[in-house]
Parts: structure tokens; C-alpha cells; sequence
């Protein structure tokens, strides 16, 4: 038993790795439909384990292939990196359930049991990033993670999902390179690559220029992933043309993945000191976090999709988890996580909508979706939870973060920036109306006849909208997790 | 003692490298200006070859080779094999514009700054030198036993780095099967759905 | 638990559970309906039972878990409170039967969702009136907002859906943005948000900034119809009579002005509030909106307009009785929750009862309507005589709390704005009732009784009748009060 | 001036970095853009081993017996034969994602297939309001 659990860290990576090729032997659709949903759950599990190993504040350390630190590579959990090990291997084995069928609308028969492999490699790839303790195996899991997300959002059924895919290649790869100059320059400077060591060395050699040139490089390099304005023009296209089910799933973990980073490496690796007192990058990822809140949010209100309309809500969402850490505060980070696994919860819930309406309507043009509250009832309810969660109407998720954000500026004395968080939460109740007043008050077109999505689509679906208001009401979990792993690195990044 | 060798390889080594790189980025410049993609593909062979000469000038016999397998050729047969199913001529006109030089300029000031504080080239005292690199360089004959460092570090010190890599190719695998596999499959889907 | 906590408990579930009750049983509308008047009887009988216990100044309390780390759900039954809970859920068993015989005089569609709403936006205000922090009072707060949406929007028209659309939108934004701000400002500034009797702010927060709190707060609760966020009401009327009745005179209103009284005793404490003067610009916004809202009223042909501009009239003078946070006014701002109350729900009954019969929605076509429906026009005529203010009604005791509260405070111009304001309610009201009985009937309508139906007419007469009978009763109402807002108790 | 010549092939790498950035953001042929990424990144590896190079060093081949040689660094070259195989990778996957396009939209033009996009909306949108 002992000897098992030692392993849970490398299994948490080495499952989903081992299963993608393993779904070229089972081959048979179905079969590798349901082994998919099993390997995210076995994810979720260890994931859970792994959470309550290192809650009270131990860290556990991997060394793989027994070199140990800093010759070789070594996994390193905390509070920080479980928090998000739970959050992507959740939204993957709940997202996962809805994966039967999807394949068959994308892919040639036959090879359904590839995009259950993509699927797995990106989950890898997301895992492997979040809980590796080596600055260069974060580049070599971040590019299996964005390769094989690549491939899914081409997957789309519109020709367009292809230029969405390529656009986003480039932008990525563009970001990954920046990303790997970084590291480079953090390398010549320290000559070591393990995070622990690299963040003892690194206070050494801290006021450098070429450590500050890393740092401006690393970040530009994750903003691009996690979609920093203006850095997310590939946003837009790949979530809205991607399968919807893909479009879920990344929605509601690659970004919070790339979120992940920028705290490890501005908090864990440069340090408090550096990032905000000597290059000061809240100067401007404050007001690139503001603007983002904004402009993602009035863009949302004028678009005619529901899933690009949900993929503009995402770039003020993640100006929400910026404008947390620029408060460089211990509270603002707290909260920037909060939100991670509340938008997590609620993004997940609409895409997967999306995804329920697509089935129906063969498409989410909004046009399309009048008077489907009375069509689906089921699926709209879900949709509204989603919706009001975005808002952060009290009772769900969004309130929850909303209050943590806001309180946190407020002890910043930043009243205006906490006021201008209400202010853009209001956008996001004009574009949730708009949803609202389209499904319900608007006459549909052809017949009026009852019929919601099938089961595996609905269940995951009310999984995540009913975790919006469960975890909206008991936010302890969420709450206390964050806190904690907030002032954990904070007490790392001093 | 090699004092002789040093002497030499410290005036031969940088006049060759310098060689290489004038040539390097004078083909980057002409690649960026040609609308001949062919051409353009095949001086990136080219580009990648002396890329790969540069590497062995650094010592970097293992990256050199891997950069002239790997860049200039499969990159390049990729390169010319997607042309061939494309086109080979930019029809567009090249238009420049003015964010993407503002980008571009902006990253190479960023990185020329960087270049400040860093430490000369070939330096033996940097940091980078001093703390991780030793430990493979003496330690690895006993722990490992390959002569060759890159080996063991990439084996076995570093063997998981290896093992995802292995893992972006199989990623790569499954896109290429999945997106252009079963051509004739995809082609009859395509036109029979295009509502 | 002790048994007060129970019965609290008892009456916060029991709309809940009256709500499920309603969609369970709405294929039979019989059933249905019986089980909304047990209920509400039910409710309105374990609110009752607080009374005796809280006048002797026991506070039942129900503290839940934290549902987010230092924020639990709170409850707590104080006496205003209590005042507030007793109005929504007495009134709201008289408003259901009423409702039955409008809604079936009318025919209207989808009556299990109505009613079940109906049932949902009467839990959301007993939770607001028996709220033991700002963040409990939020939550309900928010929730009535969004159970009464679908009254406003009842009809499903495309005016509906507007009038839903700013409904909502007014009430949302300023939550969110005003008050939602404001109790994050408390929460970080005095580090409690517990309904404390004499304040929490006190000493924690001065001069300009406490002022901007305290408008943050007057304008975050929008259900209060402070100007210029007052639009919200008027639209709201194209909701059926009944929600109009209820909802905008009594739960929605009425729990914003609870909320601001509230506030002012528990929050800021009247003396802090009375100290430093920084509450004068929310008096000079009550005070134009009274007037500027009665002015608007005398203009208005429609009479359920003209009824909702009142409304936004008399809704000031209890946020002009917490800004003037003496104990006289502050006293006449909670009588006045219970006084306008009855008068303003009878005046809507009345004006639904009028449409259900005669079909008619304008002041100019009443003339002569009195003599065909008596009993109708004349509880129109008591009800807008407590409005106005006369004795012997209730009206006379709130106003004339809050007209001494103005004396106190020493701010004439204030009493002044009473004193106008009863007149211009005099020149909106009373034009109704003189039309209704002194006027001919036009042409071509018959003469002789054609009466509301019972279920309509009989809650409209209790209400007019309890508009009279509080005025003996007033004391009572008042020794309630007395110990919250610094007075003797009985007089 | 010293700073050029100590760091004279940081330099050289950075001006391969801006072309091969340029060529990759700013032009609107899809395959040019693969190739631009391609130039990026093969600079990213020279700037990598760059670092790793010790001035008189041969290549990290231990030879047995002799202490008195001086190897370049090893660590540098074991990221950058990963870093080349994950580039190959993804030029592979964008040149796939290419022709799919081309078999798609007739074209690898950015400015043609954002133009077909477009017209596609309004015909869609337009079909709507007739």
C-alpha cells in the first residue's frame, strides 16, 4: 500500500501518457470511449490523494529515476500545484463522460479511438506541466499539451477550425519559444534547471538585466497560453470552432494550467521582490488585466454565437485571474485561484451546454437557439446557472469569487479597481441576458417539440452546473484550498 | 602542453563561426524577401546545414548532427512535401506591417538588453558552468559509465525530458493520422457535408 | 435549537416548502390554491408567534455554517424586522386570495409558476427582514430580485419583456454595483457585517468617505426607488395587479426601504449617523424625490402610474426618516412600513379590482364608477386618506413621527417637504375619489351595482379596515420600536 | 564595444531570432510562416548552445585519462535534441494543418481565407434577414 502511494506522483502523469497509445489497441470506439472516462476518474483520484497529502502544508517531492535534486528531474507537489492537479484531472474525467459519440462527428470511422488519444496526450501534457518541479520539462509537457490541442480544435466541424488551429499554432509556438528563451536566460544565470534550486540561486543573481529580460520573456510567453490582452487573438476562433466538447475541456483547464505558471514562476522562481518592486509588471498587467475585463466582456455582448460569445467572456475571466495577481497581494493571488476553479466550474457547464445545443441544433448560432428553454428545458436551466454564475450573482461560484477579488483590492486600498470589478460584472449580466431573453422569450422557429440531449451529455453538464451552485453555497473547499496555497508560495516568494 | 591547439581554435573558431552566422542571416533575410517558396524551402535546407556547422563549431557535435537530420532534412522534405501538395509561389504581395516590426524590434532590443549583465561567451566562470554541467562532466563516468556526457544526461539524468519528447512525436503521429490520414475518406465527407 | 430558533427556521422554510407544494400540485388549481392560503396562514401564524417573545426583548438567533470562511448565514429576529415580517406575510395571504380572483377572472396562463414565484418572492423577504448580516441581507436581496422577474414579466409581451429588462437590469446593476460594493467596504473597514445595535461603523470610517458609504449603500438597494433609479417601478407595473399589489407595495419596495432603515440603525447607529452631517446629501435626495415624484404623480392618467409615483414618493420619506436619524423620525420611518403598506396595497387592489370589472386603466374613465362599485372606491377613498395622512387612520401616526423627527434633527425645510408633500398627495389622490363618486357615469354605461368579485372585494375591505383599526393599535406597533430606536417604551 | 565583441554571437542569434519572428507574425502565406517559426527556433537552439560553450572546450566526449581537457557544457545540447524534435513536431503538425487548409479553402493566403471567411458570415447572416 505504502509503496503504492509513493508513486502517485509520477502515476498522476504516467496514466493518461500510457493510455493514449494504449487507445490504438483497444481501437473499438466504444471500448476507448469508456477507458478514456476511466483514466480521467483514476486522474481525478490521485489527484484528490495527492491534494490531501500536502494540504497542511508538506511538500511532496519525486525524484524520477532516483537523481536527485538537481541532477535530475524531480515532481514537486504543493499546495499550489495540487490545487490545479484537481482541477484539470476533474474537468477531464466530468468532460470525458461526455465524450462518446463526439468522435464520430469529426473523424473518418474508424480512427474515433485518435481523438481519444489527443484527448489523453493533452491532459498529459496539462498534468505533467502543473506538477513538474524542472523548468525545462514544463517546456517539453507544455508542448504536448498545446501539439495535441492543436490537433483537437482542427477537429471542428467547420473548415474554419482549421485556420483557428494554425493561427493558434503559431501564436503558441511563438509563446513556447518565448517561454524557452526565458528559461534559457534563467539557466546561463543560475546554470541549474530544478525550480527549488534556480529559486535560491536566482535571489543571488537577482538585480541582473538578463534576469529581468527572462522574466519579461516568460511572462509574454504565458500570457500568450493563458490569454492575456491583447495577447488573445487566438482565443476567439479556436474555442469557437473547435468541437464543442474540446472547447470545454481547454476552456476549463489549459488556460488555468498557463495561470498556474505565471504564479509559479513570478511568485515561486523570481520572487515577490523582483517581479513587483524592482520590475514592477503589475504596472502593466494591472491595466492590461482591467482592459481585459472590459473589452472581453463588451465583445461578448455583440457576438452572434454562443460559443464565440462564451470565448470573449473567457478573456475578461482571465483578466479577473490576472487583475488578482497583480495585486500582488496574498489575498489577490488567493483569489485569482478561487476564480480559477470557479471559472473552471462554470465555463465547463456552458461549453458543455454548447455542446448539448450543438447536438440538437447542429450548431449554437444564437439566431438558432430562440425559444429553446422550451425545447430543452433541462440543458437552459444548466445554461442559466452557468450564466448567473458568470455575473457572480450570490449562490454560485462566480459570487464567491467575486467577493474574494474584490475584498482583496479593497485591502489594497484600491477602491477604484474594486469598484471597476462590479462595474464589468454587469457587462457579463447584459450578455447572460441576452442568452436569457433569446432562450426563453423568443419564438422559435420550427415547432416547439421537447427533446433534451442524451444522457452523457446532460449528466456531465449538470455535473458542472450543479458543482456552480454547490460550491457557490459551500465555498470553504475552494476557499480554504486557495488561501492556503496562496500564502505558501507567497511565504516561497519572499 | 595544447596550448598551441587553444591558441589556434581561439582565432580559427570565431573567424569560422563568424562566417557561418554572416551567411546564416543573410539567408534568413533573403528567405523573408523571396516569393518562390520552393526556393525559399530549399534555402532553408541550406540555412539549417549551417546552422548545424555553427553547432559543431560550439561543441555541440550531438545537436549539430540531430539539427542536420532533423532541420535540414525531414524539415525540409516536410517543407517541400506540403508545397507539393499546396503551392509553390506566394501570390500575395509582402506587405510589412507595422505592429509586427514594432513586435519584432521590441523582442530584439528586449533581448539585446538582456545581453548586458550576461557572461562573455565561452566564458568558463559562468554560473551555468559552475554548478549542475561539472557534476555530469566528472561524476558520470561513474555513475553512468557512457563516455559520452550528452548520453548520460539525456538517458538517464534527463531521461524523463526524453521520454516526453518521445511523447511530442507520438502527439505529432496522431495529428498527422488524424488530419490527413484516410485522405479519400476525409475528401467524400467534405464534399457530401457541405451543406 | 430553542423554540424560538425553531419557529424562525419554521417560517423561513415554509414558503419554500409552499413554493415546491405549488408546482407539485398545479394540475389541480383547487388544491393549489387552498395549499397557498394554508401556507400563508402557517407562515404569517409562526411569525406572529415571535411578537411576545422579541417585545420582551428576547432575539431569536439561527447562525448556519459558514458557506464561505468568516461568512455564515445568519439569521436574527429584531423588532423592525419582525415589523417587516409580519407586513409581507400577513399581507400576503390577502393577496393570494385576491390573486385567485384576478388571475381567474382573467383567465391567465401559467398561474402554477406565478403562484410558486409568488411563494419563492415571500421567502426571499422574510429572509432579508429576519437577516442577521449584511451578507444574508444581500443574498435574499438579490434572490427576490430574481424570483419576482418572472411576475414582472408575466404577461410574456414584448412590453413585458422590456419593462422585465430594466426591471432587472436597474435592480442588478445597482446591487452589485452600489451595495454589493458597500458591504465589501464594511466588511474590510469594520471586519463584521453583524446587524449590530449601535452600529459597527462608528470610529472605523469619517466625514466624506462615511458619507459616500452611506449613498453607496441608498443607492446599492434599488428597490427603494431612490431617484434617479426609481424607473425601475413604474415599468414594473405591467405586471398583473396583484404582483403589483405585493410586490410594489409591500415585499419588493418595502424590503428595499427596510433594508436602508436597517442599515442606518445597525450599520451606521443614529448617533453616528446624526453626528457630522454627513447623511445630508441623502436627505436632499429623499427630499427631491418626494416631491419631484408627487409632482410627476398629479400628471399621470393611468392610475396604477399615478399609484407607483406615489409609491416612489412615500418610499422617501422613510429613506428621509433615516437620514434625518433622530429617534422620532427613525421611529416614523419603521411605522411607516406598516402604515403605507395597507394604504398602498388597498389603492392596488382597487385599481385591479376596477380592471377586472370595468376594464378600465385611466383615471379619466372613472367618473362616475364610485356609485356603481361602493365598496371599491370607498376603501379607495380611507386607504388615500391614511396616505395622505388623516387621522383616524394609520397614515396620521407615521407622519406625524416623522414630521416631529425633522423638528428634532432641526432641519425645517424638511418638515416643510412633509407638509408639501401631504398636499400633493392630496391633489393626486383625492381627484380618484371625487371622480369616482361625484361625477356621472358617461354615456351609454348602465347605472347600478356591479361590484368586484368577493375574492377580490373582501381583502381590499380588510385592508381598508386595517388601516383604521392600526391607528388604535399604533402603541402597540410603537412600544415594539421603542427599544431600537432609543425611546421609552409605551407612552 | 567590448560588450559586442564578448557577446558578438548573442548578437548574431538575436538577429536571426527578429527574422525568423518577422517572417513567422508579419507574412501572410501559411508555409512561409512554418518556415519563419522554423528560423525562430533553430535560433533559440544556437542561442542555447551559445551558453554552453567554454572557450577553448571540445565537445562533452569524455576521453578516459585525460583531466586536463576542457569540455563545453553537456547540458545545453541535451535541451536543444529535445527542443529540435519537439520543432520538428510541430512543423509537421502546422505543414498538416496547411494542406487541410489548402484542400479547404483553395488557398494557403491568410488575406484570401480571411476574406472567404467573411464573405461566408454575410452570406449567412445576410440569408437570415431575407
Amino acid at each position: 500500500m505504502n509503496d503504492f502511494s509513493v508513486h502517485l506522483p509520477i502515476l498522476q502523469v504516467v496514466i493518461p501518457l500510457l493510455a493514449a497509445p494504449f487507445c490504438f489497441i483497444l481501437r473499438k470506439e466504444a471500448v476507448v470511449s469508456v477507458f478514456t472516462v476511466l483514466v480521467g476518474f483514476a486522474c481525478f483520484a490521485i489527484s484528490m490523494d495527492l491534494l490531501a497529502q500536502v494540504i497542511d502544508g508538506d511538500v511532496l517531492v519525486y525524484e524520477l529515476g532516483d537523481w536527485a535534486r538537481p541532477w535530475g528531474i524531480e515532481y514537486r507537489i504543493d499546495i499550489l500545484n495540487a490545487l490545479l492537479l484537481v482541477v484539470v484531472s476533474s474537468m477531464a474525467a466530468v468532460v470525458f463522460i461526455a465524450g462518446p459519440g463526439q468522435a464520430r462527428r469529426a473523424i473518418p470511422e474508424g480512427r474515433g479511438y485518435l481523438f481519444y488519444s489527443a484527448a489523453l496526450l493533452t491532459l498529459t501534457g496539462l498534468l505533467g506541466v502543473t506538477i513538474t518541479g524542472d523548468v525545462f520539462n514544463v517546456f517539453v509537457f507544455l508542448e504536448i499539451s498545446s501539439l495535441s490541442s492543436y490537433i483537437l480544435i482542427a477537429l471542428g466541424r467547420s473548415r474554419r477550425a482549421l485556420m483557428a488551429a494554425f493561427s493558434y499554432l503559431i501564436m503558441g509556438t511563438i509563446g513556447a519559444t518565448f517561454l524557452l528563451i526565458g528559461i534559457g536566460l534563467m539557466y546561463q544565470m543560475t546554470g541549474t534547471l530544478n525550480m527549488v534550486d534556480m529559486t535560491e540561486r536566482l535571489r543571488d543573481a537577482e538585480q541582473t538585466r538578463t534576469i529581468f529580460v527572462a522574466l519579461a520573456f516568460v511572462v509574454v510567453g504565458i500570457s500568450v497560453k493563458l490569454a492575456v490582452f491583447p495577447l488573445h487573438q487566438w482565443l476567439p476562433n479556436a474555442y469557437s470552432f473547435s468541437p464543442p466538447l474540446v472547447s470545454a475541456f481547454l476552456a476549463s483547464t489549459a488556460t488555468k494550467v498557463a495561470y498556474y505558471l505565471l504564479i509559479r514562476f513570478c511568485l515561486g522562481l523570481f520572487g515577490l521582490t523582483l517581479v513587483f518592486e524592482v520590475v514592477e509588471i503589475d504596472v502593466l498587467l494591472l491595466p492590461l488585466s482591467v482592459m481585459a475585463m472590459f473589452v472581453g466582456s463588451i465583445a461578448a455582448i455583440y457576438q452572434r454565437d454562443f460559443k464565440r460569445l462564451l470565448a470573449y467572456s473567457s478573456i475578461a475571466q482571465v483578466g479577473y485571474m490576472t487583475l488578482g495577481l497583480s495585486l500582488a497581494s496574498e489575498a489577490g493571488v488567493a483569489a485569482g485561484l478561487i476564480h480559477v476553479f470557479n471559472h473552471a466550474l462554470m465555463k465547463g457547464a456552458l461549453f458543455l451546454v454548447a455542446a448539448c445545443v450543438t447536438w440538437r441544433m447542429g450548431g449554437t448560432r444564437l439566431d438558432a437557439m430562440k425559444g429553446l428553454g422550451r425545447r430543452m428545458p433541462v440543458t437552459m436551466a444548466a445554461m442559466v446557472v452557468g450564466g448567473l454564475a458568470l455575473v457572480g450573482v450570490p449562490g454560485t461560484v462566480g459570487f464567491v469569487s467575486k467577493w474574494a477579488l474584490v475584498s482583496a483590492a479593497l485591502e489594497k486600498d484600491a477602491y477604484l479597481l474594486g469598484f471597476l470589478v462590479m462595474a464589468s460584472s454587469l457587462l457579463a449580466l447584459v450578455y447572460v441576458w441576452k442568452l436569457v431573453e433569446i432562450v426563453y422569450f423568443q419564438e422559435p422557429e420550427t415547432g416547439i417539440e421537447r427533446r433534451e440531449p442524451p444522457l452523457r451529455l446532460l449528466v456531465p453538464t449538470w455535473i458542472l452546473a450543479g458543482a456552480s451552485i454547490y460550491f457557490g453555497v459551500f465555498s470553504d473547499f475552494a476557499v480554504d484550498v486557495a488561501s492556503r496555497a496562496a500564502a505558501q508560495i507567497f511565504a516561497a516568494g519572499m | 602542453m595544447t596550448g598551441d591547439r587553444v591558441m589556434g581554435e581561439s582565432i580559427m573558431g570565431p573567424t569560422v563561426e563568424i562566417v557561418l552566422f554572416v551567411f546564416m542571416i543573410g539567408l534568413a533575410f533573403y528567405i523573408a524577401s523571396l516569393r518562390s517558396l520552393f526556393a525559399a524551402a530549399m534555402l532553408f535546407g541550406i540555412f539549417s546545414l549551417l546552422s548545424a556547422g555553427a553547432l559543431t563549431m560550439m561543441d555541440a557535435v550531438d545537436v549539430a548532427f540531430t539539427e542536420a537530420a532533423v532541420g535540414a532534412g525531414i524539415s525540409t522534405v516536410l517543407i517541400l512535401g506540403a508545397l507539393g501538395l499546396t503551392t509553390s509561389v506566394e501570390t500575395r504581395p509582402i506587405h510589412h506591417r507595422f505592429t509586427a516590426k514594432l513586435v519584432v524590434t521590441a523582442t530584439g532590443l528586449m533581448l539585446a538588453y538582456g545581453t548586458l549583465d550576461m557572461p562573455a561567451y565561452g566564458d568558463p566562470d559562468a554560473p551555468i558552468n559552475k554548478h549542475v554541467a561539472p557534476h555530469y562532466l566528472y561524476d558520470s563516468e561513474t555513475e553512468i559509465g557512457i563516455p559520452n556526457v550528452v548520453t548520460s544526461v539525456l538517458a538517464s539524468y534527463r531521461g524523463y525530458d526524453t521520454y516526453g519528447e518521445t511523447t511530442v512525436v507520438l502527439t505529432a503521429a496522431v495529428g498527422a493520422i488524424l488530419l490527413l490520414g484516410g485522405g479519400v475518406a476525409r475528401r467524400r465527407r467534405e464534399t457530401g457535408s457541405s451543406e | 435549537m430553542d423554540a424560538e430558533a425553531t419557529i424562525v427556521s419554521t417560517a423561513l422554510i415554509l414558503p419554500l416548502f409552499g413554493a415546491l407544494g405549488v408546482v407539485a400540485l398545479g394540475r389541480w388549481p383547487n388544491l393549489r390554491d387552498s395549499w397557498t392560503i394554508a401556507i400563508g396562514l402557517a407562515t404569517f401564524g409562526s411569525v406572529a408567534r415571535l411578537v411576545g417573545p422579541v417585545m420582551e426583548g428576547a432575539r431569536p438567533a439561527l447562525v448556519q455554517p459558514d458557506w464561505m470562511p468568516g461568512l455564515g448565514l445568519g439569521f436574527e429576529v429584531e423588532p423592525l424586522g419582525l415589523l417587516f415580517g409580519l407586513v409581507a406575510s400577513g399581507l400576503w395571504v390577502l393577496t393570494s386570495l385576491y390573486g385567485f380572483g384576478y388571475m381567474r377572472g382573467h383567465g391567465e396562463k401559467n398561474q402554477t409558476r406565478f403562484f410558486a414565484c409568488f411563494a419563492l418572492a415571500i421567502a426571499a423577504a422574510l429572509g432579508i427582514a429576519f437577516s442577521g448580516d449584511l451578507i444574508t441581507l444581500f443574498l435574499f436581496y438579490e434572490l427576490l430580485t430574481f424570483s419576482t422577474y418572472p411576475l414582472v414579466t408575466h404577461a410574456g409581451t414584448e412590453q413585458a419583456v422590456r419593462a422585465g429588462r430594466l426591471y432587472l437590469g436597474i435592480l442588478v446593476s445597482t446591487s452589485v454595483l452600489f451595495l454589493l460594493f458597500a458591504v465589501l467596504w464594511t466588511s474590510v473597514i469594520a471586519e463584521t457585517l453583524h446587524f449590530t445595535p449601535g452600529g459597527i461603523l462608528e470610529g472605523q470610517i469619517e466625514g466624506k468617505q462615511a458619507g459616500l458609504l452611506l449613498m453607496f449603500f441608498a443607492y446599492g438597494i434599488g428597490k427603494a426607488a431612490l431617484m434617479p433609479f426609481h424607473r425601475w417601478l413604474p415599468a414594473a407595473m405591467v405586471a398583473p395587479t396583484p404582483v403589483s399589489a405585493l410586490l410594489h407595495a409591500v415585499a419588493v419596495v418595502k424590503a428595499g426601504v427596510f433594508s436602508v432603515l436597517k442599515i442606518a440603525i445597525y450599520i451606521f447607529g443614529i448617533d453616528f449617523l446624526a453626528s457630522g452631517g454627513f447623511s445630508n446629501v441623502l436627505m436632499i435626495v429623499a427630499a427631491i424625490t418626494i416631491l419631484a415624484a408627487s409632482i410627476h404623480a398629479l400628471s399621470l392618467d393611468n392610475l396604477k402610474a399615478r399609484l407607483a409615483y406615489s409609491t416612489i414618493s412615500q418610499l422617501s420619506y422613510i429613506v428621509l426618516g433615516a437620514a434625518l436619524a433622530t429617534s422620532a423620525s427613525m421611529m416614523g420611518a419603521g411605522l411607516h412600513i406598516l402604515m403605507h403598506a395597507l394604504g398602498k396595497i388597498t389603492l392596488f387592489f382597487v385599481a385591479g379590482a376596477i380592471y377586472v370589472v370595468a376594464h378600465k386603466t385611466e383615471v379619466s374613465q372613472l367618473d362616475g364608477l364610485g356609485r356603481r362599485m361602493p365598496f371599491t372606491f370607498g376603501a379607495f377613498c380611507v386607504a388615500s386618506f391614511s396616505i395622505i395622512g388623516l387621522p383616524p387612520l394609520g397614515g396620521a401616526w407615521s407622519k406625524w413621527f416623522l414630521i416631529q423627527g425633522a423638528f428634532d434633527a432641526g432641519e425645517p425645510w424638511m418638515v416643510v417637504v412633509f407638509m408639501a408633500s401631504s398636499l400633493l398627495s392630496i391633489g393626486y389622490l383625492m381627484p380618484i375619489v371625487a371622480r369616482g363618486f361625484f361625477r356621472p357615469l358617461p354615456d351609454g354605461e348602465e347605472e347600478g351595482l356591479d361590484e368586484a368579485p368577493l375574492l377580490m372585494l373582501l381583502p381590499l375591505c380588510t385592508t381598508a379596515l386595517a388601516c383604521f383599526v392600526i391607528f388604535f393599535y399604533a402603541n402597540d406597533v410603537y412600544r415594539l420600536l421603542a427599544p431600537i430606536v432609543g425611546l421609552d417604551g409605551g407612552s | 564595444m567590448m560588450q559586442l565583441v564578448a557577446h558578438w554571437n548573442y548578437f548574431a542569434v538575436i538577429i536571426l531570432m527578429m527574422v525568423g519572428l518577422y517572417i513567422a507574425i508579419s507574412r501572410g502565406n501559411l508555409v512561409k510562416k512554418v518556415m519563419g517559426m522554423n528560423i525562430f527556433q533553430t535560433s533559440v537552439i544556437l542561442l542555447y548552445v551559445s551558453m554552453g560553450k567554454v572557450s577553448g572546450g571540445t565537445a562533452p566526449i569524455l576521453i578516459e585519462g585525460r583531466d586536463d581537457i576542457i569540455y563545453s557544457n553537456p547540458v545545453p545540447h541535451v535541451l536543444m535534441l529535445t527542443a529540435i524534435v519537439v520543432g520538428v513536431a510541430s512543423t509537421a503538425l502546422g505543414l498538416a494543418l496547411v494542406v487541410r487548409i489548402r484542400e479547404s479553402y483553395g488557398t494557403v493566403e491568410e488575406d484570401e481565407i480571411v476574406a472567404l471567411d467573411r464573405a461566408e458570415d454575410e452570406r449567412e447572416f445576410s440569408g437570415e434577414a431575407g
